[in-house]
């Protein structure tokens, strides 16, 4: 009987995760499909064209920096927000209510952050349409991802550790800084995976801050198209299906760099496990 | 390609309607080779391209609807710089080809709701329409003469030609509209009143299906260079670009 | 300072107003939330003598040890009254949590190693406290392990990380790592526990050493070892010390009879 | 004399008073961003029913949304707003939990290195591209293997969701089930317990608080979803009555309108924002009263 | 199945071929990736008999203590070779490691209670294996905390969680959920490091009663308990087994140098 329910449980748990590479596999494989027959050298490497034929090589360069900038600034911000939460705050009122308000930004939806990103930094901060406006407001968007994920992250470090620490007479920032943030490396990288996704992934909140201008920024006050805001307007517009694809091709191998880097640094961090 | 762009040269902003964008877009790369300045074009929809435009953060604003009156009263002058033909599209395999006004707007209303009553297949009619707010659907709702509130509530709504495109091209029930620069052969063009849509119907007013593509801007904003670049869109080179683009000249 | 101290109330020894006193506790009752875990402890510790702490489990003796370094400020709900001075200086008074803790070293009652390489975790306490010259780590390390008589075991895999020991070899490198400190006072709590025979052995002559320089608390469960290594004894039952005194009058004579019972019921 | 004593620690201390200030300014970042969104939309979505005269429970229950005639009742994308959370959470969270636990505790070694990193790749996949897979692959799958007119529906909508969820739950539930320590398994396996009952009873709720989290986090991305959203759901002003229907949720009522709408119209847009608010506060308020419960 | 044995090369002692045994361990190897931790290792352990294993830190004693109900399962890159017979099944053979675990009951060197309430740790293996009923359950639950010595103290905080206890508390609660599970033969890896005497006592109580019972193996630093608890006793030195015989002999006799080395450094 015993026997019979573990079984159920194991197959629950592999259909699960079949379903999961299925699912994977559909995507993926649609977006190759649609969109291998564009990928060439001139493609990825040119420079755009609105008569059509260009490449995407500004919007390349636009993606990097704003992930780039976005993750510069929210990375340390949530980290310590979720170490001040987590660590130095005596759980109560003060905490819940930074930790409601947290996980309330989570649920508003991108346009949104982007007609107040267009209001907050494009206008009243005068940023203007640029790289720099749009990665302030991506910083607002993945904050709660990297906060959340590190408090999680910073909850299974165990007890022991701080005590080993403290009791030598350490601060609890070296604490902090030596062994409790590189136990927790592994569950803040995955919220820097994640939030590296979402950065890739947004549209609307890009196009209203950092504009749509197709062209190699000159710097961050520069404004211009993601790759991601390109796909939308083809879509949105023309409806190219392929085209997009395509984008999400140079997508996919963009974030496949990313991830490795970033398990790369964790494990150069992590080495001594 | 602005490599080659030194900090001394004019910087000119331009925002708004993602249908406009495309046009403006072939327009500023070919005046950018003859002047010397540097055209910004951020596709951000009509209203916000409005709203940039009355605030300063841009200078001409793109707009594929009127302006409301608010908009006027704070000082917003307006320019069209091309027409935009707008056509009814089907599924290829469909094999309705030609309707009435009326009968569009018996479709678009909900009174007809199979295909079998316009002599097509035994097969519902699935509507798509843009949504509210969209210049192409505004003009198009008040050539066929409806009102939103009349449009069937079971309509699907598709933001943007494309959408409407791919959502038409993949439903062999539905008929939908867009702008002529994106007819393909995914989808099937209708005739209205027996006539084709194309440039030359519309310009000889036939084909009645169209609306106009504007530049926004307060005189106080517009630049020497603002002004140029508009002149160069009204010049018969920049309307050759537009027609050459698909989108309907001015004359 | 002593003269204002109230003397307590329910026990059944006096403090001994003793000059040597390196650690001077006064009334001391500490509460996790509403439960009351220890009771109006008054006692004096001498300074470079060895101290015994003995009771029952959960009688409160990791709980005082740990009052001791103030690691009871890290739990939530913890309060505390009365006083604990060090050298004449009252710890919950004083905010400098870092020097006390430096002062104080402490070996915990389950092996915390860090997850790092073995020398990482001995060289940690050192390089936090700003020494970075690696001869001088080195030699700390080689020192402190061989201290800890847990060299010869781990010299040929410093680098390898700390978890993959046996549960006594991270105990011993605790050790190492506490006293690779040099404090003034270390807290052991049941720090052979885990160990065999020999190593056993090996941390008793290391606290027979140490004890020349260093002030030492240790809780334990073996009697032969509390009367073996120690000079005075505390007899903790349900948080309360019953009896305090030299280690010989605590085994040969106690005054209390369930200091006598617990300590005749003895065989470890 | 102790080794390392330092004359003085005021550098640490102060050091330590400093760090402590800046994690507790970086913590207030959120909340203060959080503020200046509320205010900003509130300031927007209240001025109709304050200075305009529109009445603020029409707003809510009306069933007509027709901007160009006045009439702005979001009641139908209420009820489809909460349908395509609650669906895409029954979808995605069983699933995305149960994969987290397949990598974490069963998955030959293989397997997990190629299969974690391949939903972390899901994960960047723009939101855009999901929604033409959804309108070129799961609408045209309906309408097929359905027999409807029509693909873009309350379910189509589902199934997007739960798939956007996905990486979210999985990464995150993954790390937290892996950060179970191990002496938890060793103590259930010891006691003759089986593999997969050592999991459900000691390991999953071991890592409970990080699930939540997950759940927390994957559940916003559902919600705040709009791109893909448009594609697929249909955006028709109905109340569905069944998961065929084509529908339109709060986020997509923005997102699809915003571009052209001014006036009223867009603080109307804004207003829909303020009822999505609220939607998403009640939700995580339910939330986090399902883990308290769960934590005793 | 005897027959077929190989007889170990490098030990000193020969298995005994005793028809009482419930374990029965042939030429058994151990390797931590490329590290040998245990080195031909054979020996009997007789059923409703108490074994202790004895030797110094990182001699193997857990490792071996391990692999008699594959818990060593669980860690990566372990590799076995040889056999472990119980009840003339080879256990490495089979694949029912739950009838396995059911029937080998373990109580770890650190105490490991899940994160639930006391109640809830000690009724977990009872209700895994089946058991609903309330009274019941109620019933194990509290036979099994006063066999492990600890139902006094915790009876009235049943439901509070288990992490809140004391180190020697908790220990005591894993033998609790160990016998809970009766099984028929129990490990023990130093369970009584953290207690008291009077709760080692306790301990050391059950264990002779539960002899009449169940086979038990206890891994031990303590030499008197092992020459008071157990039947036999078998000295583990650098992964071998050095020398295996009853305790009395062991204690008294032993053949080995090193054994009388280590048993003569005693003083637990
Ligand atoms: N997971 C592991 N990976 C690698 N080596 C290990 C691991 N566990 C134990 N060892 C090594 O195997 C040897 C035997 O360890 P074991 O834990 O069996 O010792 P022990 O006799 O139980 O010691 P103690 O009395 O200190 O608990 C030691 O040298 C130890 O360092
Ligand atoms: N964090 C805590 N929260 C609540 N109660 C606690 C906590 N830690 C310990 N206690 C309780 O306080 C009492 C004293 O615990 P303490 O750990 O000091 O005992 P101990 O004498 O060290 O026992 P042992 O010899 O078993 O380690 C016990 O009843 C214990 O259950
Ligand atoms: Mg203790
Ligand atoms: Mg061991
Ligand atoms: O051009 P529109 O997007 O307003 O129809």
């Amino acid at each position: 009987m015993n026997k019979v329910k573990d079984h159920l449980l194991q197959g629950i748990l592999w259909i699960s995760a079949i379903l999961t590479i299925v699912i994977l596999v559909t995507i993926i494989g649609f977006i190759f499909l649609k969109g291998y027959k564009l990928m060439n050298i001139s493609f990825i490497f040119g420079d755009y064209s609105p008569t059509g034929g260009g490449g995407i090589w500004p919007m390349i360069i636009t993606t990097i920096y704003t992930i780039m900038i976005s993750l510069v600034i929210a990375t340390p911000i949530g980290v310590f927000a979720a170490v001040y939460l987590q660590e130095y705050a005596k759980q109560g009122r003060l905490v819940r209510m930074i930790r409601f308000a947290t996980e309330s930004l989570t649920g508003i939806p991108s346009i949104i952050y982007g007609l107040f990103g267009a209001v907050f930094f494009v206008a009243t901060l005068n940023f203007g349409m640029s790289i720099i406006s749009a990665s302030l407001t991506l910083t607002i968007i993945i904050l709660p991802v990297v906060i959340r994920t590190t408090e999680e992250a910073l909850k299974t470090v165990p007890q022991s550790y701080r005590e080993g620490s403290l009791a030598l007479g350490t601060t609890k920032l070296q604490t902090l800084l030596k062994v409790i943030l590189p136990s927790a490396v592994p569950g803040i990288l995955s919220g820097i995976i994640l939030s590296m996704g979402r950065i890739i992934g947004e549209s609307a909140a890009i196009f209203l801050t950092a504009g749509t201008v197709a062209a190699l920024p000159e710097g961050i006050f520069s404004s211009a198209r993601t790759l991601t805001v390109h796909s939308y307007l083809v879509t949105q517009e023309a409806g190219d299906i392929e085209l997009a694809s395509a984008i999400g091709i140079v997508l996919i191998v963009i974030i496949f760099v990313l991830n490795l880097t970033a398990t790369y640094i964790s494990n150069k961090l992590n080495k001594a496990d | 390609d602005n490599e080659d762009s030194s900090n001394a040269r004019y910087t000119l902003s331009i925002s708004g309607s993602t249908s406009v964008g495309p046009l403006a877009e072939k327009l500023a790369e070919k005046y950018e080779q003859q002047s010397k300045i540097n055209i910004e074009i951020n596709q951000v929809g009509s209203s916000a391209g409005i709203t940039n435009s009355i605030k300063g953060v841009s200078e001409i604003g793109m707009s594929s609807r009127d302006l409301t009156e608010e908009e006027i009263a704070s000082g917003l002058k307006e320019t069209i710089i091309a027409y935009d033909g707008i056509v009814v599209v089907t599924h290829p395999s469909n094999k309705v080809g030609d309707l009435t006004i009326e009968e569009v707007k018996d479709i678009f209303t909900g009174k007809v709701k199979n295909w079998k009553q316009l002599g097509g297949d035994d097969m519902e009619i699935v509507v798509v329409s843009r949504e509210d707010g969209s210049g192409s659907r505004d003009a198009f709702q008040e050539i066929v003469g409806y009102s939103s509130s009349e449009l069937i509530k079971s309509a699907l709504i598709a933001s943007g030609n494309g959408n409407i495109k791919n959502t038409v091209a993949t439903n062999k029930h539905a008929v939908g509209f867009i702008s002529f620069e994106y007819i393909d052969d995914t989808v099937q063009p209708v005739k209205i009143n027996g006539v084709e849509a194309t440039t030359k119907n519309v310009l000889n007013q036939s084909y009645r299906l169209s609306r106009p593509f504007l530049f926004v801007y307060k005189m106080e904003n517009l630049s020497k260079e603002g002004q140029s670049f508009i002149d160069f869109i009204l010049s018969p080179e920049g309307q050759k670009i537009v027609s050459d683009a698909g989108i309907i000249p001015l004359k | 300072m002593k003269t204002a101290v109230q003397l307590p109330k329910n026990n059944s020894f006096q403090p001994q107003n003793n000059k040597n006193a390196k650690i001077s506790v006064h009334n001391f009752n500490l509460f996790y939330g509403e439960k009351q875990a220890l009771f109006d402890i008054s006692l004096d510790i001498n300074e470079k003598e060895i101290t015994a702490l003995i009771g029952p489990s959960g009688c409160g003796k990791s709980t005082f040890l740990r009052s001791i370094n103030r690691m009871n400020d890290l739990i939530d709900n913890v309060k505390v009254s009365g006083e604990i001075f060090i050298d004449n200086e009252n710890i919950y008074r004083s905010n400098d949590v870092i020097k006390l803790r430096t002062k104080v070293g402490m070996v915990f009652q389950k092996p915390n190693l860090f997850p790092m390489s073995i020398y990482d975790n001995v060289a940690y306490g050192p390089r936090m406290h700003g020494i970075k010259n690696k001869k001088v780590l080195n030699h700390i390390v080689e020192e402190s392990l061989r201290g800890a008589a847990i060299w010869d075991e781990v010299k040929d895999r410093l680098k390898s990380s700390a978890l993959g020991l046996s549960g006594g070899q991270q105990q011993r490198v605790c050790i190492a790592r506490a006293i690779a400190m040099k404090p003034e006072v270390i807290l052991m709590d049941e720090p052979t526990s885990a160990l065999d025979p020999i190593s056993t052995l090996k941390v008793e002559e290391l606290l027979s050493q140490m004890k020349e320089n260093y002030t030492i608390v240790i809780v334990t469960h073996n009697m032969q070892q509390a009367a073996r290594v120690s000079d005075r004894t505390a007899f903790f039952l349900n948080g309360e010390v019953i009896e305090y005194d030299t280690t010989d009058t605590i085994f040969s004579v106690p005054k209390d009879k369930r200091t006598e019972e617990y300590i005749t019921g003895r065989f470890g | 004399m102790s080794g390392f004593m330092e004359k003085s620690n005021r550098r640490k201390y102060f050091l330590e008073k400093l760090s402590g200030k800046l994690f507790l300014i970086c913590a207030f970042i959120s909340v203060i961003s959080l503020a200046l969104i509320i205010s900003f939309v509130f300031f927007k979505g209240f001025r109709p029913f304050v200075a305009e005269g529109y009445n603020f429970i029409q707003f809510l229950l009306g069933y007509d949304w027709v901007p160009g005639e006045g009439h702005f009742g979001v009641f139908p994308m209420i009820v489809t707003s909460l349908y395509a959370t609650i669906g895409a959470l029954i979808i995605g969270v069983p699933i995305g939990l149960f994969t987290a636990v397949f990598l974490a505790e069963i998955a030959p070694k293989p397997i997990v290195k190629i299969l974690s990193p391949a939903v972390q790749l899901l994960a960047g996949i723009p939101s855009v591209l999901f929604g033409v897979f959804g309108l070129a692959v799961i609408v045209p799958f309906l309408q097929n293997y359905l027999g409807l007119a029509k693909g873009q529906s309350l379910i189509a909508v589902i199934i997007v969701l739960a798939i956007m969820m996905l990486p979210t739950i999985v990464t995150v539930s993954e790390t937290a089930i892996r950060s179970v320590p191990q002496s938890y398994r060793e103590g259930s396996l010891a006691l003759g317990v089986s593999e997969m009952r050592t999991i459900f009873k000691v390991v999953i709720p071991a890592a409970k608080s990080g699930i939540m989290a997950a759940i927390v986090l994957g559940m916003g991305r559902a919600i705040g979803e709009t791109m893909a959203v448009i594609l697929v759901a249909g955006n028709s002003l109905m109340i569905p009555t069944s998961l065929t229907d084509s529908v339109r949720p709060l986020t997509t009522n923005i997102a699809l309108e915003m571009g052209y709408a001014a006036g009223i119209h867009q603080e109307m847009l804004f207003a829909t924002g303020i009822v999505l608010f609220s939607f998403i506060l009640i939700l995580n308020f339910i939330l986090a009263k399902i883990s308290a419960k769960g934590g005793q």
